[in-house]
C-alpha cells in the first residue's frame, strides 16, 4: 500500500523464507506423499529410455549453495513411446550408494537447478565445496528408468554477478557522468536550464498565499525517507520553506512517515536558517498524522477544507491519494503543484492540479529551484544519460531488425 | 447477523456514511470519523511495528538470540530519540545518515536495472513496414525518443529540436489520457462495493 | 563530528550498498540482510517521534482552542484505545484490536477509496477541455479508452482496436520514457546524496 | 452568466449526484444494457453450442477465491450452458485455495440441473504442481486423479468408464488467474493437442491475445467484461456480471456526458465573446 521501500525489504526475506521451506518440502518428501503419484498401477508401461548425458556443475552468479544439473532427454519424451512423464533429480556424496530425491521437473525439461539452504541449521542445507553426484529417473507411468552417475561437482560462490554486468557499467558511466559535470559546474561552467512551467509557478504561489495570508500546504507524499521521490521533494520543500521564511508565510507539513518527519523537519529548519530566520522555524509546523494511506489522506483532505491553504504543492511518491487530495483542495479553491515519479498517478494530476512536474521534471525541480551550480552539473549529466539511452536505443531496434542479436543482448540482464 | 455483527457493522456503516458526507461539505460527521481514523490507524500502525518488527528485529535477536550486533542498529535507534532534546538533536544525524546511505545505495542499482535498462532492453524490438506489429515496433521505440527529447532540460525546445519535444508531449498525453480512461472502471467497482455493502446492511437489518 | 562522520557514514553505506549488488557470495548477502534490518529498526524508533509528534500536535490543538479542537479528543481516544489494546490484550482476530480495525480503519479506508469514483468524474468534467491542442489529445484518449465500456454497435469494434492499439503502442512508448527518465533523476539524485552534495535533509546547525 | 458559462462551471455536486445515481440505481432496478460481443468470446459459445449431448469437456477452476468476483460469473454463465445441453463436464482445479470454492460451484450447478455426480460429471478436486498434472492428465487422468474429491475411486464411476487422457475431451475451458494458464497452452495444447479456451481475470487478458492469433487458444473472455457478453450470448437468466458491467457502462456514459457538456459550454461561450 505504502512505504513500498521497507515493505519491500520486509516483505522479500519472508517470501525468500517461505520459498525455501517450498523448496525444502519439494525435496524432502517423497514424490508419493507430494500427491504426484509415482507408479499408479494402471497398465503395464513400457520403461522409458534412459536419459543420458548427465552434467552437474555449480550453478553461476551465486551465493555457492546451489548445482545446476542438465542431461539429454530421454529416447521416449516426446518421441519414440511418447511415454516420459517426468525426470527425478537424486543426489549424493557419493557415487554408489545414498542417493535422495532432491527434485522433479515435468517431460521435456533438460535441467534442474539444485538450490540448497546457506546455514548449517537448516534441514535444507547445501554445502559449497563439496562434490555430488547425481543420477536422472525418467519416469512413465508406472515404470521409470536411470541415467548413470554423473561426474562430481561442487558448489561455490562467486565475487561477480555476470548478468548484472550491463548494470555495473551502465551505473559506473553514469556516476562518471555525475561527477565529471559537478566538477564542471564548480570551475564556474555556466550551464542552461530550459524554464519549467512547474517551477516557476512555485514561486508565484508563494506569493499568493502572502497576500492572501493564508497558509502553505505541502505533502511530501506515502514514500519512505529512503525512497528517491521524496529526496527529490525534501530538496523542493528546502527551497519552500526558505521563501516562506523571507514572506513570512505559515507553511504546513503533515507527513506520513516517522523517518520522513525527522529529514523533513531538518530540511524546514534548514530553510528557515538560510532565510536568516531561525527563530521563525515552529517545530509543529512538520508533524506526523499517520503512515495509513487513506487515514492519512483523510486528515490532510480536513484540514485543507479547515485552513482554506491559498497553496497546495505535492511533491513525491504518490499512489491513488494522489487525486483525492487534488480534487479536494480544488474544492478549497487553493492553487496546486504536483510532482511525482509514480508513473501510474502522473495522469490525475495532469487533469486535477494547476501545475505538473512529469517524472524526471520533479528531479530536475529539485536541483533548478536552488540554482545552486553544484546541483544543475546532475541535470548536464542526466541529459547526456539519455542521448546515450536514445543512442543505444537505435542501435538496438536496428540491431534487433538485422538479426544482430548480440548487440540487444548487452542490454540485458540475466538474474 | 447477530447482535453484535449489527452493532459492529452498523458502526461500519456509520463511518462510511460519515467519510461520504464529505461530498457535500465539509461537516462534524466527517470530522468525527476524520480525527477517529487517524487516531486508530496511527495507533494500529505502531503495534503492528512493534510487534512485526521490534519483536523480530531487537528482542528476539539481542535477548535471545544472543546477537550482540544487533546492538549496532538498536542504539543507532535510540539515538533518533535524541531528537527529544534540543541540544543533542544533531545526533540523529547519525541514524539518518546510516538510513540514506544504505537507501541510496540499494536504490542506485536497483533503479538502473529496472526502470532503465529493463524498458530499453524491452523496446529493442525488430522494426519494419511490412507488416503491423513491425510497424507498432518502430512507432513506440518512436514514441520513446520523441519523449525522451521533452525531457531534455540543458538545451532549448526550438526549431526541429523543439518538434520533436512536441512529438513527444503528445506521445506523453496519449499515455496520460489512457492512464486516466483505463482507472475509472477499477475506482466504480470499489463505489459499487460500498454501496452493496449498504443494500444489503439496511436489507439484513431492517429488512428492506 | 557533527557533519564529517554523518557524512562519511552516507557515503560509506551508499557505496558498499551499491557494490553489494553486484556481489552474489555469502557474505555479501548476509551484510545485505543485516543493513537492510538497519533500516527497519531506524524505522521502529522513529515511530516514537511520529507519535509524539501526533500526540504533540492534538493536545495543542486542543489547548489554543483551534478550529475543530474538539474533535482531537477523538484522535487521542483512538490512538490510546488502539495501543493500550495492542500491548495489553493481544492483536489476535476477534479482539477488541482487530475489531476496531476492522470496523472503524476498513469502512473509512474503503470509503476514502471507493471516492475516487466521484472525483474521477469531477475532475474529468472539469479538466478535460478541449483548450488548446495537447488537452485534446488527453481528453480524446482517455474517452476513447472509457468509449470501451459502451456499446455502440458496430462502432465498438473498431473502438476496440483503436483503444489496444492506444495501449500497446503509445501508451507504451509513454510509460517507458517516463520510466527512463525518473530512473536518470533518481540516480543522479541518489548520487548527489551519496556524494554529500545533496545535504539539506540533514538540516543546518 | 449565460446558459453556456453555466455548462461550464456545473457545480461538482452535480457530478457526484449523478454518479452515485449511476451507481445506485442499476442495483436496485432491473434493466438490461446492450452488450458488443468480440469475436473470442463468441467462439467460445459458439463451439459449445455445436456439441452434441454426451460430449465431454473439461474445466478447469484455477483461481482462488481472490478472483471469485471476475471470474466466477463467467464459469458459472458456461457450465450452465453445458448441463443444459446435456454435456458431461470434468471438473480439476489446479490452484492450491480453489478446492473448496470449486466443490461450492460443483454442488450448486449440480442441483440446480439435478446432475448426478460420476454420472453426468466428476469433480476431480485438486493436485498440486500444476505443470506436472496437465502434462500427466494428457497420458492419463487417473495418474493424477485415482480418486475424485470425494473420495471415490474414478474407475468405479460410470462416467469415468473408457475415459482415458485428453483424446477423450472435446476441448478444456480453464479459468485462470495466474501462470496455469500459460501451462494449459504449452502442455495441454502444445504436447497434446488439446483445443483450449481460457476466462481470465481484467488485467491479463491484453497479454493472451497473442495466443487467438498464433490458433493455440481457440476462444478467450477477459474479466467482467468477458463475462457479460457471454451472458449475453447465452442468454443467461442470472447475470451477475452483467449487473456490474451496467453500471460500468451507466458510469462511463456519464463521466463522457459530463466531458461533452463541459465542451459545448467551452465552445460555445467561446464564440460569443470573439
Amino acid at each position: 500500500m505504502k512505504n513500498k521501500f521497507v515493505i519491500r525489504n520486509k516483505v522479500l526475506p519472508i517470501f525468500l523464507l517461505l520459498f525455501s521451506f517450498f523448496l525444502f518440502g519439494l525435496h524432502t518428501s517423497s514424490a508419493q506423499e507430494m500427491g504426484i503419484p509415482v507408479a499408479a498401477p494402471i497398465s503395464s508401461a513400457e520403461v522409458p529410455a534412459p536419459p543420458m548425458n548427465v552434467a552437474a556443475k555449480d550453478a553461476p552468479n551465486d551465493n555457492g549453495h546451489a548445482i545446476i544439473v542438465k542431461w539429454k532427454l530421454s529416447a521416449d519424451d516426446g518421441a519414440g513411446n511418447k511415454n516420459v512423464l517426468s525426470y527425478e533429480i537424486w543426489r549424493s556424496d557419493n557415487p554408489d550408494t545414498g542417493f535422495v530425491l532432491r527434485g522433479l521437473v515435468p517431460a521435456g525439461t533438460s535441467q534442474y537447478l539444485d538450490r540448497g539452504a546457506r546455514d548449517k541449521e537448516d534441514k535444507n542445507y547445501f554445502p559449497s565445496h563439496k562434490n555430488f553426484y547425481y543420477i536422472i529417473r525418467a519416469r512413465s507411468d508406472g515404470s521409470y528408468s536411470e541415467s548413470t552417475v554423473s561426474a562430481p561437482a561442487y558448489a561455490y560462490g562467486q565475487w561477480i554477478h555476470t548478468g548484472k554486468l550491463s548494470i555495473l557499467f551502465t551505473t559506473a558511466l553514469f556516476t562518471f557522468f555525475v561527477v565529471l559535470f559537478i566538477n564542471w559546474a564548480k570551475k564556474g561552467k555556466k550551464l542552461y536550464v530550459r524554464p519549467i512551467a512547474g517551477i516557476d509557478a512555485i514561486d508565484e504561489a508563494i506569493g499568493r498565499a502572502t497576500e492572501m495570508g493564508r497558509p502553505i500546504l505541502y505533502i511530501l507524499g506515502l514514500g519512505s525517507a529512503g525512497e528517491l521521490g521524496t529526496i527529490a521533494s525534501l530538496t523542493i520543500l528546502n527551497r519552500v520553506a526558505k521563501k516562506t521564511a523571507e514572506y513570512q508565510t505559515p507553511l504546513l507539513v503533515p507527513v506520513a512517515d516517522p523517518v520522513v518527519l525527522t529529514v523533513a523537519q531538518e530540511a524546514v529548519k534548514a530553510g528557515y536558517y538560510e532565510a536568516g530566520r531561525p527563530d521563525a522555524y515552529k517545530e509543529d509546523s512538520v508533524w506526523y498524522i499517520t503512515s495509513m494511506q487513506f487515514a492519512y489522506v483523510s486528515a490532510v483532505n480536513g484540514l485543507m477544507l479547515r485552513e482554506r491553504t491559498a497553496t497546495n504543492i505535492y511533491m513525491g511518491v504518490f499512489y491513488a491519494e494522489s487525486l483525492l487530495l487534488a480534487e479536494t483542495g480544488n474544492v478549497a479553491g487553493s492553487i496546486q503543484i504536483s510532482g511525482t515519479d509514480q508513473v501510474a498517478q502522473i495522469p490525475f494530476f495532469v487533469a486535477a492540479t494547476d501545475y505538473t512536474l512529469i517524472g524526471e521534471e520533479l528531479y530536475a525541480a529539485s536541483a533548478y529551484l536552488g540554482k545552486e551550480p553544484l546541483l544543475l552539473g546532475a541535470i548536464k549529466a542526466q541529459d547526456w544519460g539519455k542521448i546515450l539511452i536514445m543512442i543505444s536505443l537505435i542501435l538496438g531496434v536496428l540491431a534487433a531488425s538485422f538479426h544482430l542479436d548480440f548487440i540487444v543482448n548487452l542490454f540485458r540482464i540475466k538474474l | 447477523m447477530g447482535t453484535g455483527e449489527i452493532i459492529w457493522n452498523g458502526l461500519a456503516l456509520f463511518m462510511t456514511l460519515c467519510i461520504f458526507s464529505i461530498l457535500y461539505r465539509d461537516n462534524p460527521f466527517y470530522r468525527i470519523a476524520e480525527h477517529l481514523v487517524v487516531g486508530v490507524s496511527a495507533g494500529y500502525f505502531a503495534i503492528i511495528l512493534y510487534y512485526t518488527s521490534f519483536i523480530p528485529k531487537v528482542w528476539v535477536p539481542v535477548v535471545h538470540e544472543h546477537k550482540f550486533y544487533y546492538l549496532v542498529p538498536t542504539l543507532l535507534g535510540v539515538l533518533m530519540w535524541a531528537r527529544f532534546s534540543r541540544k543533542w538533536s544533531w545526533v540523529s544525524r547519525y541514524p539518518i545518515a546510516a538510513y540514506m546511505g544504505i537507501g541510496m545505495g540499494v536504490a542506485i542499482p536497483v533503479t538502473m536495472q529496472t526502470l532503465i535498462l529493463v524498458p530499453l532492453h524491452a523496446t529493442m524490438q525488430p522494426m519494419g513496414f511490412t507488416s503491423m506489429a513491425l510497424f507498432n515496433n518502430l512507432l513506440v521505440a518512436g514514441g520513446v525518443l520523441c519523449a525522451l527529447v521533452y525531457f531534455f532540460f540543458s538545451k532549448e525546445h526550438t526549431g526541429a529540436f523543439g518538434g520533436v519535444a512536441k512529438v513527444g508531449i503528445w506521445t506523453l498525453m496519449v499515455g496520460f489520457g489512457a492512464g486516466f480512461g483505463l482507472t475509472v472502471m477499477g475506482r466504480v467497482s470499489l463505489l459499487i462495493e460500498r454501496f452493496t455493502f449498504i443494500r444489503d446492511y439496511l436489507q439484513n437489518v431492517l429488512g428492506l | 563530528m557533527r557533519w564529517q562522520i554523518p557524512l562519511l557514514i552516507v557515503f560509506i553505506g551508499g557505496v558498499f550498498m551499491a557494490v553489494q549488488y553486484f556481489v552474489p557470495l555469502e557474505f555479501s548477502e548476509r551484510i545485505y540482510e543485516y543493513c537492510v534490518d538497519w533500516i527497519i529498526i531506524v524505522g521502529v524508533f522513529a515511530m516514537g517521534l511520529g507519535l509524539w509528534s501526533l500526540f504533540r500536535v492534538s493536545v495543542s490543538k486542543i489547548q489554543t482552542k483551534a478550529p475543530a479542537w474538539k474533535y482531537n479528543f477523538l484522535t487521542l481516544a483512538g490512538l490510546f484505545s488502539m495501543i493500550l489494546l495492542g500491548l495489553f490484550s493481544g492483536i489476535e482476530e476477534g479482539k477488541a484490536f482487530m475489531k476496531l480495525f476492522w470496523y472503524i480503519y476498513t469502512p473509512i479506508q474503503a470509503s476514502m477509496f471507493a471516492l475516487l469514483a466521484f472525483y474521477v468524474a469531477s475532475a474529468a468534467y472539469r479538466a478535460f477541455r478541449a483548450r488548446t491542442l495537447v488537452a485534446t489529445i488527453l481528453l480524446l484518449t482517455a474517452v476513447v479508452i472509457m468509449l470501451r465500456l459502451i456499446p455502440l454497435g458496430s462502432v465498438s469494434g473498431l473502438n476496440q482496436n483503436v483503444a489496444s492499439w492506444i495501449l500497446t503502442v503509445p501508451n507504451m512508448a509513454a510509460k517507458r520514457a517516463i520510466a527512463m527518465g525518473i530512473g536518470l533523476g533518481g540516480i543522479a539524485t541518489a548520487l548527489k546524496v551519496v556524494l554529500g552534495i545533496e545535504r539539506s535533509y540533514m538540516g543546518k546547525d | 452568466m449565460g446558459f453556456y458559462e453555466k455548462l461550464m462551471t456545473m457545480d461538482r455536486r452535480v457530478v457526484y449526484l449523478a454518479m452515485a445515481l449511476a451507481v445506485a440505481v442499476p442495483l436496485f432496478i432491473p434493466f438490461q444494457v446492450p452488450i458488443h460481443t468480440t469475436p473470442e468470446v463468441k467462439s467460445v459459445y459458439n463451439f459449445i453450442e455445436n456439441l452434441k449431448e454426451g460430449d465431454r469437456l473439461l474445466i478447469a477452476i484455477d483461481y482462488d477465491p481472490n478472483a471469485m468476483a471476475e471470474l466466477h460469473p463467467m464459469a458459472l454463465t458456461i457450465c450452465r450452458q453445458c448441463f443444459a445441453k446435456g454435456i458431461k463436464l470434468f471438473f480439476v482445479t489446479l490452484s492450491q485455495n480453489a478446492p473448496g470454492m470449486a466443490e461450492q460451484l460443483v454442488s450448486r450447478l449440480s442441483k440446480e440441473f439435478n446432475k448426478k455426480n460420476g454420472v453426468d460429471y466428476v469433480y476431480l478436486g485438486y493436485k498440486p504442481y500444476p505443470g506436472l498434472v496437465i502434462l500427466s492428465m494428457g497420458q492419463n487422468f487417473r495418474i493424477s486423479f485415482p480418486m475424485d474429491y470425494y473420495g471415490t475411486p474414478v474407475d468405479s464411476m460410470p462416467i469415468m468408464q473408457g475415459i482415458r487422457n485428453y483424446d477423450d475431451m472435446k476441448a478444456v475451458i480453464a479459468f485462470e488467474a495466474g501462470w496455469v494458464a500459460d501451462a494449459w497452452i504449452q502442455d495441454a495444447n502444445g504436447r497434446y493437442k488439446l483445443p483450449v479456451a481460457l476466462g481470465l481475470t481484467g488485467v491479463m487478458t491484453a497479454d493472451y491475445y497473442p495466443y487467438i492469433q498464433s490458433k493455440q487458444i481457440f476462444g478467450l473472455m477477459g474479466g467482467l467484461k468477458g463475462a457479460a457478453e457471454y451472458e449475453t450470448l447465452a442468454k443467461a437468466k442470472d447475470r451477475i456480471a452483467s449487473r456490474g458491467m451496467k453500471v460500468q457502462t451507466i458510469t462511463h456514459i456519464v463521466v463522457i456526458l459530463f466531458i461533452i457538456v463541459g465542451n459545448i459550454g467551452f465552445f460555445m461561450s467561446k464564440r460569443k465573446q470573439p
